[in-house]
This record gives structure tokens, sequence and C-alpha cells, in this order.
């Protein structure tokens, strides 16, 4: 029998392995990718919790959730594309300026 | 047991089969119905009138040596033609080709399932098909499939958007998303699709070539300008899985089309007493001559039109079709609302 | 990509690709190799090289007889390889200044312009096919199979046809040939109006031609092109009007000419000159007299010592050809063509400049080379 | 039965993909790897009975953002990955600590909560329609249409906002 419990590790696993890619990796597209893995592991549980409680709630929200993944890519990726045309790198440690 | 696993597993084998034998039959129908157009007579040599050909280039192509260019990313360059070919075959789950039959006993539904958010699967698993067209340039380490899968991926993602809002106005017009519920809703509405939403129609037709890369919109696999296109660098079964993707994609096309603006496997003017007589032919002979209409089309379109150029291609996408369904789906609502 | 040794080249050029179209491409018409670099899809620049085919024809010109050497044009455009027999002819013709029966001059308007029309055919159908239109390229070489029919009918030949002898042709028409190519006429201007059926007013053909390579009278004159690039941008230069051979200032043609020098343009200057060109074979074939086919020529020809240019317009442009003769030897001292393709060809960077790849194989195909010509 | 052969499948293919995301020296593997991630939750979703949200996954994740990073992978990577000039990761040590100590944390807090249980399940929400979609769709129509709205300008600044950083300066 699949508890709740069952799908609240799963998403806590994924949630981890995302939290260490955002931490560990250097280059900015991949630490943007562990944040998506940690967006899902969020839905995971939204979506599992509505399925226990028969509510439909979780799902909206996991839509909206996905509504503002997209926003986020899609800004983030605009972001490091005009990083990337002025300083050629897309290294997350040599973006320490706030101006240039 | 029988209901849960065993008829189900047959339908698939069944279902993809024909697919794969209908796509290879499908090559030789453009070649020869554009050999006709050009006063030719196409393949004529293997079997009578050529009609062994695609055995024959099927052997072909397996025997072929399978080539991975030096310095290619290995690994990528084979999950590409996978990762193209798989989406085109998923999707022929929830294509509804017929009613239901009796067979030994059984009634036995012409389709493998039907579900609640069918539409939305289609075209869901269609837009993961893009994937194995970008891995497919990127992988190959060779500038001019880089090159056309920029431009394969530039065009299936803007012509997505056209072809989702025309089957949104579909769905308005059905009121659910389930294939064989826009058929059923078409037969108790009376009239198909194509009538009353002529602009989605026309809409879905153009995006449609665009999405399976094909004349005037073939810019992917423009040989002129390309050299061949994403696939350059690829050979033997491969290349073959490709190749059997884009012809899938087109039956995909007329299939979806044919349910979503043809009535499926309803006889023509389903409501028209008169014509019961058309009742004799089943279901899913209508249903395979309307997609092969679809097809047909396909053809006489290549055979026919020059090409697009790529920024002509992009304007008329978002310029003109995306814009039109736009305004054809307020149009629907706003007719929807008024009328109930 | 996870290359093991850093690089820190130089990394601001990334957003230019420079990708090298030909020599083995689709649609370079041989073996043209064009360097292009690119911005995304916009040609910044681009560079042509030749020299794929060089069989070495002027150098190997000195070595053979005069007569070997009409051979040796037919190699040159070797799809049209009976307007560059009758050049080099005409050339030795004017060096020797021997008189050609005008039987002969009008059999060679006849053979120059069913050739034209061939040559023509052969560019539609490439040209369409780059632009994507299939169907035209094998409708287009349909009708060129009935050309390449009478040529066999004439010399046996089907592409090299050595068609042209110096003071005259080798022989004469075969029987009922002359009703055959009134036929060909006949057909040929009802397959006028299908192509045009088919490109003339197609959206997505004028969307491809129009204001594609657009070059003004001047600067196509400066760049040195001619017949129809030249007359495409609407300057009125025609050999066979300007400075008339062969018998065409017996003929009556119009010369077509464009406004606004873009690929459109150039279309359907060379559309117009099919039909006119129909209208010269129809003229010729009725006025043509009967006579001798050959002039007095000498058994071994053996031109006096001097130097000659004579210009005729082949279907590419116009076609010259300087001799050098020492007077003495049975061959030339030196043998230089002035090849109509490798002149327009250089028109291509400058044409190409800000338009996409798609203009360019678009443009390659509007200039009509042929590389055995570029490339002597 | 096949409820569980299906979570631990799934489940498997979910975090090996996501530890194959992660640790992907080639940025384009990594994103192949996010997508057969997400096309495997989007499997999950559809044995917890939310197809729609399921075929959205599948739509705007796998077949949008996703592409939207391949893009930029491509666009970008095409010189120096960063990982090429320096041996091993950033803060290695802080951020594996770190992501143990999350780990730890929630793995309390699920400990706990199966110890004890939370309100057991509401009654079934009734809603006036049936079908997945059809139920999603009145909730975000009725009860959250004020946060619908804010979403759809949120995307609508996103896209403007993200042309706006990505075009050229001219």
């Amino acid at each position: 029998m699949i508890t709740p419990t069952h799908y609240l590790l799963l998403s806590m696993a994924l949630f981890t392995i995302g939290l260490a890619g955002v931490m560990t990796r250097r280059n900015i597209i991949i630490v943007f990718m562990s944040i998506e893995l940690m967006l899902n592991a969020v839905n995971i549980n939204l979506v599992a919790y509505s399925a226990q409680v028969q509510n439909l709630v979780g799902q909206v929200f996991a839509i909206f959730v996905i509504a503002v993944a997209a926003a986020e890519a899609a800004v983030g990726l605009g972001i490091l594309l005009a990083f990337y045309r002025n300083k050629e790198t897309v290294n997350i440690d040599e973006m320490n300026l706030m101006k240039w | 047991m029988v209901e849960l696993v065993l008829i189900p597993l047959l339908k698939i084998i069944v279902v993809l089969n024909a697919t794969l034998l209908g796509v290879t039959y499908m090559v030789l129908l453009e070649r020869k119905v554009i050999a006709w157009a050009q006063s030719r007579l196409g393949p004529m040599r293997v079997g009578p009138y050529g009609v062994l050909q695609p055995v024959a280039d099927a052997m072909k192509l397996m025997l072929k040596e399978d080539i991975t260019p030096a310095r290619a990313d290995k690994w990528v360059f084979t999950l590409a033609p996978i990762l193209s070919m798989v989406p085109a075959l998923v999707v022929y789950a929830v294509i509804p080709f017929g009613d239901e039959v009796h067979l030994f006993g059984r009634r036995i539904s012409l389709y493998i399932t039907d579900i609640n958010v069918g539409l939305l699967y289609v075209v869901s698993v269609t837009s993961v098909g893009v994937y194995g067209i970008i891995l497919a340039g990127y992988s190959s380490n060779s500038k001019w499939p880089l090159l056309a899968s920029l431009r394969a991926s530039a065009q299936l993602i803007s012509y997505e958007i056209a072809i989702t809002l025309t089957l949104v106005s579909v769905v308005l017009m059905s009121g659910t998303l389930s294939m064989v519920g826009i058929v059923t809703s078409q037969a108790s509405q009376g009239v198909w699709y194509a009538f009353i939403q002529p602009m989605a129609f026309v809409i879905f037709f153009i995006g449609g070539l665009a999405e399976t890369n094909r004349a005037p919109f073939d810019l992917p696999e423009a040989e002129q300008e390309l050299t061949g296109g994403f696939h350059t660098e690829y050979s033997g079964m491969r290349f073959a899985l490709f190749f059997l993707a884009e012809y899938a994609n087109m039956i995909v096309v007329s299939s979806v089309a044919t349910t979503l603006f043809l009535g499926g496997w309803l006889r023509p003017f389903p409501n028209v007493e008169f014509l019961s007589f058309l009742g004799i032919v089943p279901g899913w002979c209508w249903f395979l001559l309307k997609s092969f209409i679809f097809l047909y089309l396909f053809i006489w379109v290549r055979a026919t039109l020059p090409r697009y150029r790529y920024d002509q291609l992009m304007r008329l996408g978002w310029k003109v079709l995306i814009p039109l369904a736009i305004a054809n789906l307020i149009l629907t609502a706003i007719v929807k609302v008024a009328l109930a | 990509m996870s290359s093991p040794t850093p690089q820190y080249g130089p990394m601001f050029d990334t957003d230019e690709l420079v990708i090298n179209m030909g020599p083995q491409h689709p649609s370079t018409h041989g073996v043209l190799r064009v360097v292009l670099r690119l911005d995304g899809e916009k040609v910044v620049d681009a560079d042509v090289v030749i020299g794929y085919l060089h069989r070495g024809v002027e150098k190997l010109s000195e070595s053979r007889s005069w007569t070997q050497i009409v051979l040796l044009t037919d190699r040159l455009d070797y799809v049209s390889a009976a307007t560059s027999n009758v050049g080099y002819c005409e050339t030795v013709e004017k060096l020797m200044a021997i008189e050609v029966p005008r039987r002969a001059k009008y059999l060679r308007v006849i053979l120059s312009e069913l050739q034209r029309i061939a040559s023509h055919l052969l560019w539609l159908g490439t040209h369409a096919m780059d632009t994507g239109a299939m169907t035209v390229f094998l409708y287009a070489f349909r009708e060129r199979e009935l050309i390449l029919d009478l040529f066999e009918e004439y010399c046996g030949a089907r592409l090299t046809y050595n068609s042209m002898r110096i003071g005259g042709l080798p022989q004469d028409l075969p029987p009922s040939w002359d009703r055959k190519v009134l036929e060909f006429c006949r057909i040929m201007e009802g397959k006028l109006e299908e192509y045009e059926t088919l490109l003339t007013g197609n959206r997505i053909w004028l969307a491809r031609t129009k204001g594609v390579g657009v070059i003004d009278g001047a600067e196509a004159l400066a760049l040195g092109l001619s017949g129809p690039p030249l007359r495409g941008s609407g300057v009125r230069r025609d050999v066979r009007k300007d400075e008339p051979y062969a018998a065409y200032d017996e003929m009556e043609f119009d010369v077509p000419l464009g406004v606004a020098g873009d690929t459109f343009d150039r279309y359907v200057v060379r559309m117009q000159e099919f039909r006119q060109s129909i209208r010269i074979i129809r003229q010729a074939m009725q006025g043509i007299p009967e006579g001798p086919i050959l002039g007095k020529v000498p058994r071994l020809i053996k031109p006096p010592a001097g130097e000659v240019y004579h210009a005729i317009e082949s279907p590419k442009g116009e076609l010259g050809f300087f001799i050098v003769s020492d007077g003495k030897s049975t061959s030339p001292y030196r043998f230089r063509v002035r090849p109509p393709s490798f002149c327009n060809l250089q028109a291509l960077p400058r044409l190409v400049k800000g338009h996409l790849i798609a203009d360019v194989v678009a443009l390659i195909g509007s200039l009509d080379v042929v590389l055995g010509e570029v490339d002597r | 039965m096949a409820e569980a052969i299906a979570f631990y499948v799934l489940a498997a293919c979910i975090l090996g993909f996501a530890v194959l995301v992660v640790t992907a020296k080639n940025p384009v593997h990594s994103v192949v790897f996010l997508v057969l991630d997400f096309l495997c939750v989007a499997a999950l979703y559809v044995t917890l009975g939310a197809e729609f949200v399921a075929a959205i996954q599948v739509l705007v994740y796998a077949g949008g953002i996703v592409v939207l990073y391949l893009f930029v992978v491509m666009l970008v990577n095409v010189k120096r990955p960063p990982e090429a000039f320096r041996a091993g990761g950033r803060h290695a040590t802080l951020g594996l600590a770190l992501a143990g100590a999350v780990l730890v944390e929630a793995a309390a807090i699920a400990v706990w909560s199966r110890l004890s249980p939370a309100a057991p399940a509401s009654a079934a929400q009734t809603l006036p329609v049936s079908g997945n979609t059809e139920q999603v769709g009145w909730l975000l129509y009725t009860s959250y249409l004020v946060p619908f709205e804010v979403a759809s300008m949120l995307l609508l600044v996103a896209m403007v906002g993200a042309i706006v950083l990505a075009r050229k300066e001219s």
C-alpha cells in the first residue's frame, strides 16, 4: 500500500537532490535545472496529497507552480543570456557584481 | 484478464504494425503520386508497379552501415532518433479509428484507449518530439545539422501554438477533450466541425504541414539549402527511424484532423436519413478514407509549391496564423455564449 | 563539449558561424564552393572558391589544331555546347576573314536559339528546384529532352555536339527536321504557360524572389555582369542586337528588360527570352535560304598572324573568345575565353550579403552559372 | 500491488534521473535527463489520478521549459563549460551538508507526521462537474480565479521581460 508518506519521502529525496545541485554546481544553467527539480518535488507533494484528501486544490496549486516555473525559466534564462553576452561566462561564481 | 491485458495488448500490436506498414507504404504512395504529378512512373522495378519497394527500402536501410561521425556525442546521437520516433507512435494510443465492432462474441472498441484528456495528450506527446530533432542536430557535431535543428525547433514550437489554439476552439464546440467524445459530439450536433470551424480547419492543416516538416515548410530538411537537414549525418537504421517518424507524424496529423474536423468514423452527413445507405460502409473505412484524403493533400502540396524562407515562415506563423487562431477562438467563445 | 584542456581563446566571435557550402552541395550546380560567414541565418560575408572543375581548356587549346578546339568548346558550358561552338567558329572566321554562307548563318541562329531554350530550361528547373518547387524541374527536363532529341537527330550527340565547323556547319538539316522544330515551338509555347502557372503568380515564389539580390544597372555593369542578370537590372545590352553576328541582324526580336534588378526580374527576363527565342526560330525557319552550308575554307586551317576578340550572346551572357595566332603554327598562340558564368559569379558575394541562407541558393540559381565554364 | 510496482519503478526513475541531472558533466546530457525525469513525474501524476496536471507537466515542462533550457545550453555552451576549469564542485562540502540537513529535517517531519497522523481526510469535495480536467478547470475559474489571473499577468510580464532582456541592443 502506497501511503502519502511514500510520496512525501520521494519528494523529499528529489528536493534534496535539487538542493545539492544548486549548492554544488558551477554552471548556472544546471543550477536553474536543479531548481526545477525542487519545484517538481513540491508538485509531487501537492498532487499526492490532493489525491489523498480527495480535494483538487492541490492540483490547482501544482498548475500555479508550473506557471511560475515557466515565468521563472523565461526571465532567468533571459537574464542569463544578457549576462553571457556581456561576460562570456555561465559560471555562477563569476557573477559577483551588482552592476557593471 | 482478457479484458484488462490481452485485448489492449492485441490492439497495441495491431495498431503499431498497421502504423508502421502504413508508414512504409505512405512513402511509396508519396513517390507514386509525386511521380504522376510530374509525368513520371515512380518506382516500377520491385514487384508489380513497384508495390514491394518499401520492403526493398527497409532491407536496404537495415543492411546499411550505421555510421557515427567522429567526435559526435555518441550517446545523444543514438538517443535522438528514438526520441523522435517514440512520441510519433505513442500518440496512436488515443486515436479512435472507429466505433465498436463485434468480434468473436465480444464488443471491441477500435481505439486503444479513450482518456479524459485525450486531445491534451496528443498535443503534449507530440511536443516532446522536438527533442529528437534538436538533439540530432546538436550531437552530430556538424554545422549544417545544427543549423537545421535550430530551424526545426523554432518552427515546431511556433506552429504548435497556432495548432493548439485551433484545438481549443474545437474543444469549445465539443465540450470534451476526449477524442471519442469529440466524434460523438459531432454526431449529436449533426455536423462536422470543419463546417462550423472552417478557419480552425485551415489553420490546423497549414500548421500540420509545418509541424510535420512538409513542403512548403520543409526548411529543416531543405536538401537544397542544408544538404539534407538535421539528419544529414545519420545513416542506416537510425536514419530510417527519423524517416519513419516523419511519416508517422503525417499520419497522426491526418488522423487528428479527421477526428476533430471531419467527424472521425462518422459517415458523411451523419444526420441525413436520406443518406443512411452509406452506413453499410463500416466506420473505420470512413476514417481511413478521410485520413487518406489528408495524406493525399500533403503530397499534392509538396508536388506543387516552392518552399518558404525562414523569416517568411516565422512571419506566417506568428503574424498570420496565431492572430487568426486567437480571433477564431474568441469568436467561437462569443458565439457559443450568445447562443447558450 | 567537456573538453579536458581549458581553452581561453577568443570568445567574442561565437555569434558568427563559418560554414562551407560545397563543393559537394546539392544546389551549387556542380562543384562551386561558397564559404559563408553567418550570423544566425543571415549571411555576413561570402567567399566564392572556384577551380574544382579546372581542366585547362585554354592551355590545352594551345596545343590542339584549330579544328580540334571546337570539341573543347563543347566542354566549356556543357549545357549549352552549340553556342560555344558558334562563338569559337565565328572568332576564327573573323580572324581568317572567311565568308560564311547565309544558309549556315541561319542554321547557326536556329541551333543557337534551340540551345538557348534548352539552357534556360535547365536553369528554370534547377532554380525552381533550389527554392523547393520540384515539379517544375521535371517539367523543364521533359521539354529539354525534346530539344536534345532534335540535336541528336541533327548531329548525333545529346550533350557535347561538336555541331559547328570553321566556315559553316558539318552537315545540312536531316529530312523533316524543320517540321519537328516548328512542332517543338508549338509545344513549348503551351508548356511555358504551364511553368508560369506554377511559378509566376505563386505567392511563395514571389516572396522568395522579389526583392532578393537587388542590384542596379550601374553596379551590374561595374561588376561585369552580362546576359539575363544584366538585363534584369534594366541595362539594354544584348550582343545579338548590339553587335549582330550570324544572321541576327535579319531577325526581328525584342530584348526583355527587368526593372528592379532582383531575382524575380531575372526570372521574368529569362521567361520572356523563351518566347523571343521561339519567335526567332520561327522567323529563321521561314526565311532560311537554300545554298551551301560550308564556306570556302582551306584544307589546313592556319590563320594569319594577329589577334582577334569576338563575342556572342550565349544563354548565360556575353561569351567572348580572344585568340592570338602567330601565323605559323597550326594551333593558337594564345587562347582565352571570356566566360559569362565566371563574370556573373563574381557578383554573388555582393548579392548575398545581408540575405538568408535560403537566398544564397536562390541567387546561385538566379545567376545561372555552369561550373565547366567558370573553371574552364 | 500494481500501484506499488508503478510507484517504486517511477520513484527509482525519478530519483535516478535527478541524480544524473545534477551530476552530468555535459549540460546537454543534463537537459536530456531532466526531460526524462519530468516525463516520469508526469507518469506518477497519472497514477495519482491527476491526468490534467500530467498532461500540463509534459506540455509545459517537457515540451516548453526544457526546450528553452536546451536552447540556452546550446547557445552558451559552445566554448567554455565552467566545470572544465577547476576540478571539484563549488561549495561541495557546505552544499552537501546543507542538503543532508534538509533531508534529515524533512525526514523528521515525515516521521513525526506518521506518529501523529493529520486529521482524517475530509469528505470528498463535491463539484458540479465530473472528470479531472473539468474539475480542475471549475476550481481554477471559480474559487481560484484571482490567483489564475495573477498567474497569467505574471506570465505576461515574464514574457515581456524575457524579450527585453534577450534582445540585442541595437
